[in-house]
């Protein structure tokens, strides 16, 4: 009977599970909840569990980092995480509250750019929009501030990683 | 009949025509943009011709290019799907000039029906009900209160310049008449710069009602019958089902009379449906003709017997529609839910992007119109639409009890989809009572992926990560990772489940 | 309803159960032999447990453990599928005993149809037409001659002893009676150490088809229209179909009612079938009762709307069979073909092992009921039924070409299957024409793989290694190997095809 | 343009092919048989040949030294030959006409022996009974002789690689 403490992102946001086994069924712990099933591999990409009498089913696979997983129809990305490097999930970063590296929230293309270098916006303004599946996505700035640097131009397709604009507090 | 159809589309319907066409023996021509050069329409059509960039408009949507491959390969026909030229009547004439068949309506009645206001004075005079509303312009209190009387309240009241909802206001009763009036002209104005307004019936809580109908080219006109599609997102369908819960025998075969009167006054041929928005009190009014074969179309072909595609192709070949209306009937119930390739959980966001992982749903009733798979890099350019998946049963409850089964079955990973989300539509109690209305996901769904199921769910994801995190780590002699005798051999026994602060 | 159900049996019909039970909120209970432990089944089941060694009359045989399965995970109903103990009057008491349901006949119902005996004399004492034959013993020519023409030619000799065709011979007038009766005595004398024969009438060219039929509890009985099953392999049924080119609406009805008529006197509920041998005379003969659910129950459930399995569950849980006989039509027509693990060039051979690739057909009226998936191993104790590929179309022609199109789809590599064989059948102008007899693959197939068809496949499957050795060897440079753009850009133009002696 | 020539056994026959490229078609020459054909990769597992105005797809799998190749509905197993050792398929192995060692066609389960060490046999005389998915299967001999050896017993499995019985002309 060994317990295993592990660090995952779950979309984004960071959960700390212990895993201990106990007979046939593993006891997952995490804050104050306890979840006590049995487990069955069903496939490389399937797992079931058994808990209170009901079934529930888990899809996963990996890709690079992370993990995608699906149970009873809801969608998750989980990764792995380190707490010492505090490595973070995806979306806009900021630097101690002061910045903003503001990142399309899927790829698309840019139709639009509605501000310039130096420009002063205020929060949920829009700063760009970007097209993606015939659908039109403003994307605005979480703070209020000023442009300092815009990295794509009309035309540009973009993805999820890279930054668009930067926005700096004043 | 044709040699070889060229398939003017992507995706799924591209994927069902090619079906269609070897089935009846027909060689199949794709047409695929350089984003789709590895889509499944491409790898199952017996030949491919690329026409252009990712963008439509360079595309999909080039008449030239598409009008060439379809000379430089010898077809004989093309199948529009729906979108891109699907409606597009200058597109029909062109074909008609250059000896293809196109396989939908004549170029005149595309036309007629895709100009709004001329299909609704069209209907007008062919006495099908359009939703009433006032014909000339009032300026008074007085004038529009006698029109708001005839029209009968609730009644709407509508900028003339408009559009995107600015100017209106419902009005329910006499009192609240000239206010209304005030308001809406105020903001017409600020919006359009116009003030003026006028009124027209408000249908409260409206459903969509839709009825298909095929006519072959010697003007044997037939409804098959209708199809609820009244759950909608931002105006678009993604559920539909028929029959609709909300008809009975009588109201059904009415709708369908005025379908096809309308259909005939359009001088309409090929597949086409009739939209109808019905009321409450179960009056129903024209809203406008697809011109073309639906995404829902299965539903109707699952409970009728009748192949929609089938027909098409044979309608356009000049063969004669041989079904009789006496001979169609409604057996059981059919639902379909779009995939779509978006994130319910925020707002929708379109996802394009690998599919890491699929499996598709299967079992007898479900049907999977599929135009992706596994290892697909969903593109950018074009509508998120995945795959359809479509059930058929006995009754009403049975068929959205194999939907919920079979939208569990159905794992997309790697992308985000709508499956989940429709899950929970289906699921709902409302939906399952019958009643839905256009106002149905924004009263009960105004967000999702933050209730109960979603932490639970998220919990359950997170432990199987850290049992397949286990399973690496213990490697092949470990517990989790191999599934040895032991394992396979225990029955499940009844476990606790998430307690919180429990000990075990 | 019941809230556990332990689904006794493998395969595509415990998959196919397991669905079922699924769909209505029923949890299912697999049971599996140590060589099943990965099987389908078993994946798809909520819970499963091991019930023995690989040898059915050691696991799925072996009632004891089956009932204590059911026992341990208080599975309150036992579906047994078709095989092994579906059949089973022993099991279906020991289950009544036990307070378990058993999803079939009542447990004496069963005994009386298993009984050849017993149930043809009660289906002559029902008056239902069973095939005419003498029915004392008969020693002088003379007797003979005067069974034989009250019978009317012709008529067999068959050994009293008998079984197996020793002592058969088939006698076409009065003239041929008395050496029939001479050499079939002295083959039955030296195959069973006794003379003695009869005659019975005999049945030219027979046609196999049976009705199916329900009954709840309570009595009421209906027929849901029947099946042609002629196309069979030593005597095993490999396509079946519905309805029947030989039946016409009258003898339909007449049978449909013999059917109800039959299942009553044997005092038969839940699911079962009749079968009739029909012959060119358009006469039938009652044969046997299956009592059970058939393997080719799919093409009953995809032209009448009825799901079989879901019916049966409800009758077993003492529901009303809501169903009146004059609500049921047929729709369109269904096919069923039967994948075995059978090398048909090789006397059709098991074939057992791992399945290294598989490629399902699907698409709009395709069904797939399978028990098997990639990377599995078949195992060698078992049925060889891997999968029913099952097709519904607007009629009989349109369902051969969807059948043809699904068989090519139908891609099992590792192993060999029946499926290209069943193409062939599907394709011959014989069964186009409905001429199915249970002569047909005698006299149509007596072998298989020998035809040009072959040598032209075996041409291209050596062209096709040569093309894929090619690509390994050139690697992501060279042409063959790579997708690239010029390889997908470049549209098929029309070349040679194989000619003998040919220069390009 | 090259020419390649390639040896392979299909369904245990030697077959010789050469493959020739020619604008964007693919020339495969068969002793007298010529085939032109556009190849196009579905993907790893299918290709599709155009030739003569009609389509034609074959599925491939790799396991081990065979390749399975499925061709509208046909089956053939294909493996690479080198003639110089002169490798030849499965089946029964025949040593100077003079020996014969008996295999079983299919994996199953011996159900009985027909014969014993020593037995003079007469060609197409039932040996060794294997039973395999619920079907009896006769295996005999090929060859008038004598049993020289029986290397199985009732209830043993079998595969279709091991000899069951070594029959021995006189």
């Amino acid at each position: 009977m060994s317990v295993t403490e592990l660090d995952f992102l779950v979309d984004g946001e960071p959960r700390k599970i212990s895993v201990e086994t106990k007979d046939k069924a593993f006891v997952f712990r995490e804050g104050g909840c306890v979840l006590e099933a049995e487990v069955r591999r069903i496939s490389a990409n399937e797992l079931q569990f058994r808990l209170g009498g009901r079934t529930l089913r888990a899809h996963l696979v990996r890709d690079g980092e992370r993990t995608f997983v699906s149970v009873d129809g809801r969608d998750f990305v989980v990764s792995e995480f380190r707490p010492e490097t505090g490595r973070r999930g995806e979306g806009d970063e900021k630097t101690a509250e002061t910045s903003l590296r503001v990142k399309s929230p899927m790829p698309g293309k840019v139709t639009n750019i509605a501000v310039s270098e130096g420009e002063e916006v205020r929060k949920n303004q829009t700063l760009v929009i970007v097209e993606a599946m015939k659908m039109e996505n403003e994307i605005k700035t979480a703070i209020d501030g000023v442009v300092t640097k815009i990295h794509v131009a009309v035309g540009d397709l973009v993805d999820s990683e890279r930054p668009l604009i930067e926005v700096e507090k004043q | 009949m044709f040699g070889k159809i060229l398939i003017a589309n992507r995706g799924e319907i591209a994927v069902r025509v090619i079906k269609a066409c070897r089935e009846m023996g027909i060689g199949s021509v794709a047409v695929y943009s350089e984003a789709d050069a590895t889509s499944l329409h491409v790898r199952q059509a017996d030949e491919a011709v690329p026409v252009g960039p990712p963008p439509a408009v360079e595309s999909y949507l080039d008449m030239e290019r598409i009008l060439e491959a379809a000379r430089a390969t010898g077809a004989e026909a093309i199948h529009p799907g729906y979108g891109f030229l699907a409606e597009n009547a200058a597109f029909a004439r062109l074909c008609e000039e250059r000896g293809i068949v196109f396989i939908g309506p004549n170029s005149t009645a595309l036309e007629l029906v895709g100009d709004k206001v001329r299909a609704r004075r069209t209907m007008e005079k062919a006495g099908i009900p359009t939703i009433p509303g006032m014909t000339s312009v009032a300026t008074s209190p007085e004038e529009f209160r006698v029109a708001a009387r005839a029209l009968g309240y609730p009644v709407m009241v509508k900028a003339s310049a408009g559009g995107g909802g600015k100017g209106m206001r419902i009005v329910c009763d006499e009192a609240g008449l000239v206010p209304a009036l005030e308001s809406g002209k105020r903001e017409a104005k600020s919006a359009f710069g116009d003030d003026s307004v006028y009124l027209e019936k408000y249908i409260e809580e409206p459903r969509h009602v839709e009825f298909q109908v095929l006519a072959d080219d010697r003007g044997h006109t037939i409804h098959l019958f209708e199809r609820e599609c009244s759950i909608q997102r931002r105006h678009q369908k993604i559920l539909e089902e028929t029959p609709s819960p909300a008809l009975d025998p009588e109201l059904r075969a009415e709708m369908g009379e005025t379908a096809i009167r309308a259909m005939r006054a359009a001088g309409y041929n090929n597949a086409g449906t009739v939209e109808f928005l019905l009321g409450r009190d179960r009056r129903f009014y024209f809203l406008e003709v697809n011109a073309r074969l639906q995404v829902e179309h299965p539903v109707t072909e699952l409970t009728t017997g009748v192949d929609l595609v089938r027909r098409q192709i044979l309608i356009a070949s000049g063969a004669d529609l041989s079904i009789r209306q006496e001979d169609l009937l409604q057996r059981g119930h059919a639902v379909e839910c779009r995939i779509y390739a978006e994130d319910p959980k925020s707002n929708f966001l379109p996802s394009p992007g690998r599919i890491a992982f699929l499996r598709e749903p299967k079992g007898p009733g479900v049907r999977f119109d599929s135009g992706v798979f596994e290892g697909f890099e969903v593109p950018v350019f074009y509508d998120p639409i995945l795959a359809k998946l479509i059930v058929w049963a006995e009754d009403r409850e049975a068929a959205c009890r194999r939907m919920s089964v079979a939208l569990g079955d159905c794992v997309i990973l790697g992308i985000h989809t709508t499956a989940g989300f429709l899950r929970d539509v289906v699921n709902h109690p409302e939906f399952r009572a019958g009643r839905s209305t256009t106002s149905f996901i924004g009263k009960y769904f105004p967000s999702w992926g933050t209730e109960e199921g979603e932490e639970d769910g998220r919990r359950l994801a997170l432990a199987a990560a850290a049992y397949e995190a286990l399973a690496r780590t213990a490697g092949p002699t470990g517990l989790p990772g191999r599934r040895g005798k032991e394992d396979v051999a225990t029955p499940w026994t009844t476990l606790g489940r998430w307690r919180a602060g429990g000990e075990t």
